[in-house]
C-alpha cells in the first residue's frame, strides 16, 4: 500500500465535502475510517525506505518515506483521529460544520509523518498549522477567536523562521531532502556558524507546535478555549507528529551545540509544566499543563539524542496521545454533564459512572507512570536513556515525575471522593461511543504496559530509524 | 520601553542573521555570496538541464521533444511537475484558508451595505476592464509552462477582476457556483495524482507525452494542473473577497 | 504451585474479582480471603526449596527475577500471614467491587515484591501494590483524600529515588539483582556506594514511615477504610523493611563504608540512618501520646515502631540485626492485631474516636483481649515477642555503646506505656456509653484472625527461640552471624533470657493477682451518667470521659515544637506559588511576549553557543 | 546587498511584531517579516549575469547559465501560503472585532488570556 493515500484520501473527501457541506461529517468519519485502514496496512506490510512522488527519485523530486517510527505513528494518528470523531459524532459539540477542517488536518498529519522533505514538511507544517487555528477558534466564546489569533501570531513566527532555516540549508547543501542533508551534515563539511543558525531555527520553528517552554505561552489558551473535540485532537494527536517533526529535523540538522539548548529547554519545559499543572483547580487545565510537560519529556530526549532516547521519546508520546485522549473525553464528558470541570465539581464523577471512572484512572495512572500501564514502560526507558547525560537530568526528571503523580492522584481522588450518599447516579445515558473507545484505549495501555519485551522492541526499533535515514542518504550522496 | 525592546531585540536579530551571510569557504560549505550560487552542488542543476532520469543530451527550444518534462519554463517544471506534491499542499492551504474564512464569517449572507460613491465612467470601465481581465488570467495559466506566470498569478489576476466589479457595485457578489468550481478543481488535482499512481505507478506522476519543448500542447500534465489550478485559485480568492466584503448570519 | 503462579494468578484475579463481585459480592470476597490464605500457605510451607529463579522479560535487558531465599520466605510469609489474616478478617464488613480488585491487586503487588530477587522487580511490585492501596485509602472516608496526597507525594519521592538508584546501578554494577550488587558494591567507589545507599534509603524511609518522611501514616492508616489498615500497617510497610533488609545487612553496608568517619565505633551513613529511627522513635511515642483517634494513635506507634527497626539494621552486629528482623516479625502481627481489633471496635460502634467509647470489655472480650496483647507487645512487655526483639536490641545499643540511640530506644520504649494505655483504658475500660449496652461481640470471621494473631504474638513471646531460629537461617543465608539459642534460652553478651522461666514467673503472678481480684470484694456499678457531676446536667459527655485529653499537660510540654508535617504541607504550598509564578511568567496574556521569548532564546542560545 | 536588505525586512516585520498594537498591524507585521524571507530565498538561487531560467526562442537552450530556478518555485509556494494565513488572520481580526468590540491587544489582552 502506498502511504501517499493517507494524505489523498482525506484531502479527497475535503474536496466533496465542500461541494456537499451537509454531507461533510459523514466524509469526515469515512475519511478517517478509510485512513485507519490504510495506516495499519502500511504499518503492517508497506517496505521500509522511500516512495517517490512524481516518479523522481530522490533528492529530485519529493519523496515520503516508511521507517519504523512511522510504522508506529502513522496507525496511532490515524486510529485516534477516528476514535476522536466516533467519540464526538452525535453529541453537541461534535464537529459540524468545521469537519472539513478536521479532514485536512488529518491529511496534513500524515503528511508530516510521512514526508522526507525540509520544504514539503513546511507545506504540510502550514497546512496543520492553519488548521489548527481554525480548530482552535470553535470554542463557544469570543476569547477562542483570540486565542486562535494568538497562536496563528506565535504561529507564524514559528513557520517564518523555520522557512528561514530552510533557506539557510537549502542554500548551504544545495539540497531539500532530509535524508542526504542528515547524511550530508554528518560528514561535518558545513561552516559552524550556518549550521548552529539553522539548526537554532528549527528548534524554535518547529518548538512552537512541540510546546517548547517560552514559546507555549498558546497552549492553556487554546486547550482552555476551544472546544471539545479539537482540544482533543490538538492535545492528543498533534503531538504525535509535531514532536515526530522535532525529532527528524533536529536530528537531520544535527548539532551537538543545539542539541544542548534542546536539552536545556526541554529540562525547564518539564520543570514548568509540571509545576504549573499541580496547582491548578480544573481538570482541563491541568491537562494542558501536562501536556506540555510530558512534550518537553519527549523533547529533552530528543536533546539527549541517543537512539534509546529517541525511542523513549516515541514511547513518550504514544503514551501520551492513547491517555490524554481518554483524559480529555472524559473532560469534555463532565463539562457536558455537569456543567464544569473544576475540581469540586466533578467530584464523584468516577463513582455516578463506574466505567468512565475506571478509563479515567488508567489513563491517568499511565501517565504518572505507574507499573502494570505503559507510562512505566515509558518512565523506564527515559530514566535509562537520561543516564547518559549525568546524574543531573534524571533527578530533575525524577522530582517533576514525583509532582505530576502527586496531582495525577488527586484528580483520581477526587474522582471518586466519597461519600456515596451525596453524589447521585446520572440519569442519563452516557455515551456508549465514548466508553467502548475508553476501554478499548485503556486495554491498550495495560497490554503494553504488560506485554512482553518482543512488542515493545516496536519502539526500540523506532528509536534506530535515524540510521535508516542518513544510510538513504550516504547512498544518494553516493550515487551523485 | 516596549519598543526599545524591540528595537534591541530586533536589531540583534538581524545582526545574528547577518553572521552567516557570505560564509561559503574552500573547504566549508556555507551561505554563498550574492550572485555566486553555484548550480552544481545544487539539486536544481538537474532540473535546468532535465537530466532528473539520467538524460544527457541538450534540450533546445522548439527541437527537443519527449524530454523528462516538457515545460519550457524551467521554474513552472518544478512547481507542477517536480516538485507537485508541494503544490498540492499550497492549494490546499490556500483552499482551507479559504474555507476558514467562509466559516468564521458565517459564510457570507449578504453584502456590508456601504455608500460607495463610484463615478458611472468607473463603473462602465469596470464593465469593459473586467472581461479583459478574466482572459488576461486564463491566458496566464494556460501558458503557464511557456512564458512567466501559471496557476497562481493567472487566478491572482481572476480575482482581481472580481475585486474590480466588487469596488465598483455596492451590491455585487462573486458568483456562488466559484464555491463549487473550487471544490471540483481540488478533486481533480488529487485525482489527477491518484490517477497518476495507478497509471505511472507513482503519485502525481506524469502520464501525457510531453511533446516538444515550447508548444502550446506540451509538457504533458502541466497545462492541465496549471489550468486546474488557475481556476481553483481564481475561485478561492474570489471567495475570500467576497467573505470579508460581507456581513455574517448571526450565528458567529 | 511456584511462586511465580502464585503472582501471575493473583494479578489475574484482581480483574476476574471485580467483575465477580459485580454479580456477588460475597462470592469475591470469599474467593479473595481463599486465594490469599492459599498464598500464604504456599508461601509458608515452600520454605526450605531450593534457590530458583524464574524469569518473565520486560524489556531485552531487564528481567524479572523471583526467587525464594530465606530472607524472601521470612518476609514473605510475615506479608502474606497479615494479608490472609486480614483477608478472613473483612468478610462481614462493608464491600464494593472495586475494593476486592484493589485489595487483589495489593497482595499481587506485596507477593511479588518479597519474592523479588533484584530491585527492579521489586520496585515494580511494589509500586503496583502502593498506587493500588492509594485508591484503596480513598474509598471510605471523606478527609482522606487530603490525606492520602501525603502518601502519594511521599512515596513518589521514595519510589523514583529507587527508580535512580535502580538505573544508576545498572550504569555503575552493570547489575540490578541483590547478591550481584552485593558483591560488586564492595569494589566501587565511594560515591557510587553513597548514592546507592542514600537514593535507596529514601525509599525504605518513605515507606517505612520513619522520620522525617513519616507524615503520610497518620493521615493514611487512620482514613484508610478499617479493614485494609491492618494491611497498610503490617503488611505494606513491612516491605519497606525487606528494602531495609537487603540495602543494610545483604549489602554489607558496616563493611563497605568503613572508610567513612565513624561515629561511635559505627559508620556515618549507618549512623545518621539509625539516628534517623531513633528520631522517628521519640517523635512517633510523643506524637502518638497526643492523639485522640484509635487509628492515628496506632499509626504513630507504626513510625515509633519502623524506628526501631530502622536503628536496628542500621547499626548492624548480630543482636540488633536478628532483633531488627524479630521486631518486624512482631510488629507485623501486633500492628495488624491492634488495627483488627479497632476496625472490630468500630465495626460495632461506627466510630474510631477513643473517648466516644468505654467499658467495652464487658462487650468485646476476644477484641479487648487482642488488642491488650498486641499493645503489650508493641510497649515492649514480656511474656509477648515484642519483648524479645526490643531486648535484643537493647544488647546492641549496650555493647556497642550508643548513647543517643539507646536513650532515644528507651524513651520510645517507657513512652509507649503511656499511649498503649491510652486507648486500652479509653475504649475498652471505663464505663460503658448508655448507646453501647446492645453491642454484641464482632462476628466470628473477625474474632478468628484476632485471637490467632494473638495466640502467635504470646507463642512467640513464651518460645521466642523458634522464631529465631528462623531468622538466623535468614542473617547465616546472607553471611551475618546468628544469635545462640537454645529451646528456651537466647543467650547474648550481657546475660541471657530464658523466657520459659520469665513465663512462669509471670503465670505464677498472674494467677496470684486474679486470686486477689477474684477473692476482693466486688465493685459497685455505676453508670456513666449518675456520678461525680454533683446533680449538675451533662452535656456533652465526651467531656466527662476520663480519657480526653488525657495527657493534656504532655500535650502543651510539646504543642510548640516544629512539625515536619507543617513543613511538608507548606512545601506543596511553595510549588504552588512557584506555579502562578512560571505562570505568571511564560504564560502571560499578551501574545507579543512569548513571541519576544522566542525571538530572545534564539538569539540568547545563538550568540551563546556560537 | 539585496540579502542585508532582506535580513533588514525580517527584522522590520519582528520590531512592529513585537511594538504595535493593533492587530491589523501585527498582520502587516507579519506580512513585511514573511516579504524579507521570500526576498531571501530569491537571492540565494541568483547566479551573476544569470538568465530568467525560461527556455524561451531568445535563449534557446539548457546549456546557457540560468539562475536557481528552485527557490523560485519555493517563494511562490511560499508566498501562496502567506495569502492563505493572512486571509485567515484578517478573518480573524473581524470575527474578534464583532465579538469583543476592539481588535487593540491591550484592551482585548483583560478579556482573553489564560485566567482562572
Amino acid at each position: 500500500m502506498n502511504p501517499v493515500m493517507l494524505i489523498a484520501v482525506p484531502l479527497i473527501a475535503a474536496f466533496i465535502s465542500s461541494l456537499f457541506a451537509k454531507r461533510s461529517s459523514l466524509l469526515l468519519l469515512f475519511a478517517a475510517f478509510v485512513n485507519s485502514v490504510i495506516a495499519i496496512a502500511v504499518s503492517l506490510s508497506a517496505i521500509n525506505g522511500s516512495y517517490s512522488m512524481g516518479g523522481w527519485s530522490p533528492p529530485y523530486g519529493i519523496e515520503l518515506v516508511v521507517t519504523d517510527m512511522t510504522r508506529v505513528l502513522v496507525p496511532a494518528v490515524n486510529i485516534l483521529a477516528f476514535f476522536a470523531i466516533v467519540v464526538y459524532w452525535r453529541r453537541q459539540d461534535s464537529p459540524g460544520k468545521y469537519s472539513i477542517v478536521y479532514t485536512i488536518s488529518l491529511a496534513a498529519l500524515n503528511g508530516i509523518l510521512l514526508t522526507n522533505d525540509l520544504f514539503n514538511l513546511f507545506v504540510f507544517l502550514e497546512i496543520a498549522g492553519v488548521s489548527a487555528y481554525l480548530l482552535a477558534s470553535t470554542g463557544k466564546t469570543g476569547s477562542s477567536k483570540v486565542a486562535a489569533f494568538k497562536y496563528l501570531m506565535i504561529g507564524s513566527v514559528g513557520s517564518i523562521l523555520y522557512l528561514l532555516g530552510v533557506v539557510l540549508v537549502y542554500a548551504t547543501t544545495g539540497t531539500l531532502n532530509i535524508s542526504e542533508i542528515a547524511a550530508r551534515i554528518s560528514l561535518g563539511q558545513i561552516n559552524g556558524d550556518v549550521l548552529l543558525l539553522s539548526s537554532l531555527l528549527f528548534m524554535i520553528g518547529l518548538g512552537v507546535e512541540a510546546k517548547l517552554l517560552p514559546l507555549n505561552g498558546w497552549v492553556p489558551d487554546v486547550f482552555t478555549k476551544s472546544s471539545g473535540p479539537a482540544t482533543l485532537v490538538l492535545a492528543s494527536i498533534y503531538p504525535l507528529a509535531m514532536i515526530s517533526a522535532f525529532i527528524r529535523v533536529l536530528l537531520a540538522v544535527r548539532d551537538e551545540r543545539t542539541m544542548g539548548a534542546v536539552l536545556v529547554l526541554g529540562v525547564a519545559t518539564v520543570i514548568g509544566g509540571e509545576v504549573v499543572a499541580f496547582g491548578q483547580k480544573r481538570l482541563r487545565r491541568t491537562l494542558a499543563y501536562s501536556s506540555i510537560a510530558q512534550s518537553g519529556l519527549a523533547i529533552l530526549l530528543v536533546g539527549v539524542g541517543t537512539a534509546g532516547a529517541i525511542a523513549a521519546s516515541v514511547m513518550i508520546i504514544v503514551n501520551n496521545a492513547l491517555a490524554k485522549f481518554v483524559l480529555f473525553s472524559v473532560d469534555g464528558l463532565a463539562i457536558e454533564k455537569i456543567g464544569s470541570d473544576d475540581i469540586e465539581k466533578i467530584t464523584g464523577f468516577g463513582r455516578t459512572s463506574q466505567v468512565t471512572g475506571l478509563v479515567f484512572t488508567v489513563s491517568a495512572l499511565s501517565i504518572a507512570g505507574m507499573p502494570l500501564f505503559m507510562g512505566f514502560r515509558a518512565k523506564l526507558l527515559v530514566i535509562s536513556s537520561s543516564f547518559d547525560t549525568g546524574l543531573l537530568i534524571p533527578v530533575i526528571i525524577l522530582l517533576a515525575a514525583a509532582i505530576e503523580a502527586t496531582y495525577y492522584f488527586r484528580w483520581i481522588f477526587s474522582l471518586y471522593k466519597p461519600p456515596f450518599s451525596r453524589v447521585e447516579p446520572l440519569k442519563e445515558r452516557l455515551p456508549l461511543e465514548l466508553l467502548t473507545i475508553g476501554i478499548i484505549l485503556a486495554a491498550v495501555l495495560v497490554f503494553l504496559g504488560t506485554s512482553s519485551g518482543e512488542t515493545l522492541a516496536i519502539f526500540d526499533r523506532a528509536g534506530n530509524f535515524m540510521e535508516e535515514i542518513i544510510f538513504m542518504g550516504k547512498t544518494l550522496i553516493g550515487g551523485m | 520601553m516596549r519598543r526599545l525592546i524591540a528595537a534591541i531585540i530586533s536589531l540583534l536579530f538581524f545582526l545574528m542573521l547577518i553572521t552567516v551571510l557570505n560564509t561559503e569557504t574552500e573547504d566549508k560549505a556555507g551561505i554563498p555570496a550574492y550572485g555566486d550560487a553555484d548550480l552544481s552542488s545544487r539539486v536544481s542543476e538537474r532540473f535546468v538541464t532535465k537530466s532528473v532520469n539520467g538524460y544527457d543530451g541538450e534540450i533546445v527550444y522548439g527541437v527537443t521533444s519527449d524530454a523528462e518534462t516538457g515545460s519550457a519554463n524551467l521554474v513552472t517544471s518544478i512547481v507542477v511537475n517536480y516538485r507537485s506534491f508541494d503544490t498540492l499542499g499550497e492549494v490546499t492551504v490556500l483552499f482551507i484558508s479559504a474555507t476558514g474564512v467562509g466559516l468564521l464569517l458565517g459564510g457570507g449572507k449578504k453584502r456590508i451595505v456601504e455608500e460607495i460613491k463610484v463615478s458611472p465612467v468607473a463603473r462602465l470601465a469596470s464593465r469593459i476592464v473586467t472581461p479583459l481581465l478574466l482572459t488576461l488570467g486564463i491566458y496566464v495559466f494556460i501558458h503557464g509552462h511557456l512564458t512567466p506566470g501559471g496557476g497562481f498569478p493567472g487566478g491572482a489576476i481572476i480575482a482581481a477582476a472580481f475585486l474590480l466589479m466588487m469596488l465598483t457595485d455596492e451590491k455585487r457578489r462573486a458568483p456562488s457556483k466559484l464555491k463549487i468550481l473550487e471544490g471540483y478543481m481540488g478533486l481533480t488535482y488529487v485525482l489527477l495524482g491518484v490517477a497518476g499512481l495507478l497509471i505511472s505507478g507513482s503519485f502525481l506522476q506524469n502520464f501525457l507525452p510531453s511533446g516538444t519543448i515550447g508548444e502550446l500542447l506540451s509538457g504533458g500534465l502541466v497545462p492541465v494542473v496549471y489550468s486546474v489550478i488557475g481556476l481553483k485559485v481564481g475561485a478561492e480568492l474570489s471567495g475570500i473577497l467576497d467573505d470579508l466584503a460581507c456581513e455574517g448570519s448571526d450565528e458567529s | 504451585m511456584s511462586i511465580l503462579t502464585l503472582i501471575v494468578v493473583s494479578l489475574l484475579a484482581a480483574p476476574v474479582l471485580y467483575v465477580v463481585a459485580r454479580l456477588n459480592r460475597r462470592i469475591a470476597y470469599v474467593a479473595y480471603a481463599g486465594l490469599q490464605l492459599l498464598s500464604f500457605f504456599t508461601v509458608f510451607f515452600s520454605r526450605g526449596s531450593t534457590l530458583s529463579y524464574e524469569v518473565i522479560g520486560i524489556t531485552e535487558r531487564l528481567n524479572f527475577n523471583f526467587g525464594l531465599s530465606p530472607a524472601n520466605w521470612f518476609f514473605g510469609s510475615i506479608v502474606m500471614l497479615v494479608i490472609s489474616m486480614s483477608a478472613v478478617f473483612m468478610l462481614p464488613l462493608n464491600k464494593t467491587p472495586a475494593k476486592v480488585m484493589l485489595l487483589a491487586l495489593v497482595s499481587a503487588g506485596a507477593l511479588g515484591a518479597v519474592f523479588s530477587m533484584d530491585f527492579l522487580t521489586l520496585l515494580i511490585f511494589w509500586e503496583i501494590s502502593t498506587w493500588a492501596s492509594l485508591i484503596l485509602i480513598i474509598q471510605d472516608r471523606e478527609k482522606s483524600v487530603k490525606e492520602a496526597i501525603k502518601y502519594v507525594s511521599i512515596g513518589a519521592v521514595g519510589s523514583y529515588a529507587m527508580l535512580f538508584s535502580v538505573f544508576y546501578m545498572l550504569r555503575e554494577l552493570d547489575a540490578i539483582d541483590f547478591s550481584t550488587v552485593a558483591v560488586r558494591i564492595e569494589k566501587a567507589p565511594v560515591h557510587v556506594q553513597l548514592v546507592i545507599f542514600i537514593s535507596l534509603s529514601v525509599m525504605v524511609l518513605a515507606k517505612l514511615g520513619t522520620f522525617p518522611l513519616h507524615t503520610w501514616l497518620r493521615g493514611s492508616h487512620s482514613c484508610a477504610p478499617d479493614e485494609f489498615s491492618p494491611i497498610l500497617s503490617g503488611a505494606m510497610t513491612k516491605i519497606g523493611a525487606f528494602l531495609l533488609f537487603i540495602v543494610a545487612v545483604m549489602i554489607p553496608s558496616l563493611k563497605i563504608f568503613s572508610q567513612l568517619p565513624l561515629f561511635n565505633g559505627i559508620p556515618l551513613a549507618n549512623y545518621v540512618l539509625a539516628a534517623l529511627g531513633g528520631v522517628s522513635i521519640v517523635v512517633g511515642t510523643v506524637m502518638a501520646i497526643r492523639m485522640e483517634d484509635a487509628k492515628e494513635l496506632i499509626a504513630f506507634s507504626t513510625v515509633s515502631n519502623s524506628g526501631y527497626i530502622v536503628l536496628a539494621l542500621a547499626i548492624g552486629g548480630t543482636y540488633a540485626t536478628v532483633g531488627g528482623l524479630m521486631h518486624v516479625l512482631n510488629h507485623a502481627i501486633a500492628s495488624a492485631a491492634m488495627f483488627m481489633a479497632v476496625a472490630a471496635v468500630a465495626y460495632r460502634t461506627g466510630t474510631t474516636k477513643i473517648h466516644e467509647m468505654g467499658g467495652l470489655i464487658v462487650k468485646m472480650p476476644v477484641s479487648f483481649a487482642a488488642y491488650l496483647v498486641a499493645i503489650i507487645s508493641v510497649a515492649g512487655i514480656p511474656p509477648t515477642s515484642g519483648f524479645v526483639s526490643k531486648w535484643l536490641i537493647y544488647q546492641q545499643l549496650v555493647q556497642d555503646g550508643l548513647p543517643f540511640l539507646a536513650f532515644a530506644a528507651f524513651f520510645g520504649s517507657i513512652g509507649s506505656f503511656m499511649y498503649v494505655f491510652k486507648p486500652l483504658a479509653g475504649i475498652f475500660l471505663g464505663q460503658l456509653k448508655p448507646e453501647h449496652r446492645s453491642l454484641k461481640e464482632a462476628p466470628l470471621a473477625m474474632v478468628f484472625p484476632m485471637a490467632f494473631l494473638t495466640l502467635l504474638t504470646v507463642f512467640w513471646g513464651i518460645l521466642p527461640s523458634n522464631a529465631i531460629r528462623a531468622i538466623n537461617t535468614v542473617t547465616e543465608s546472607v553471611g551475618a552471624d546468628s544469635v545462640r539459642i537454645t529451646f528456651s534460652r537466647i543467650i547474648a553478651l550481657t546475660g541471657q533470657w530464658d523466657s520459659i522461666l520469665v513465663t512462669g514467673v509471670f503465670a505464677v503472678g498472674f494467677f496470684l493477682a486474679l486470686l486477689i481480684f477474684m477473692k476482693a470484694k466486688r465493685a459497685r456499678r455505676v453508670e456513666l451518667m449518675d456520678n461525680y457531676t454533683s446533680g449538675e446536667f451533662i452535656y456533652t459527655a465526651e467531656l466527662y470521659h476520663f480519657s480526653y485529653r488525657m495527657y493534656r499537660p504532655f500535650d502543651r510540654m510539646f504543642e510548640r515544637w516544629p512539625s515536619m508535617e507543617m513543613w511538608l504541607a507548606s512545601l506543596s504550598d511553595k510549588i504552588r506559588e512557584l506555579g502562578h509564578l512560571i505562570r505568571a511568567v511564560f504564560f502571560p496574556k499578551n501574545p507579543q511576549i512569548y513571541v519576544a521569548y522566542a525571538l530572545v532564546v534564539l538569539l540568547g542560545a545563538f550568540w551563546w553557543l556560537r | 546587498m539585496i540579502q542585508y536588505f532582506s535580513m533588514l525586512l525580517i527584522a522590520i516585520g519582528i520590531y512592529g511584531l513585537l511594538s504595535q498594537r493593533n492587530l491589523v498591524k501585527l498582520v502587516i507585521s507579519l506580512n513585511i517579516a514573511e516579504i524579507g524571507v521570500n526576498l531571501f530565498i530569491v537571492s540565494i538561487g541568483y547566479i551573476e549575469d544569470g538568465l530568467v531560467p525560461i527556455i524561451s526562442s531568445v535563449n534557446r537552450t539548457s546549456s546557457l547559465v540560468f539562475v536557481d530556478p528552485l527557490p523560485q518555485a519555493l517563494v511562490l509556494t511560499s508566498i501562496v501560503i502567506g495569502v492563505g494565513v493572512t486571509a485567515l488572520a484578517l478573518a480573524l481580526i473581524i470575527t474578534i472585532g464583532k465579538t469583543k468590540g476592539s481588535i487593540d491587544l491591550t484592551e482585548l489582552g483583560s478579556s482573553g488570556g489564560d485566567d482562572e
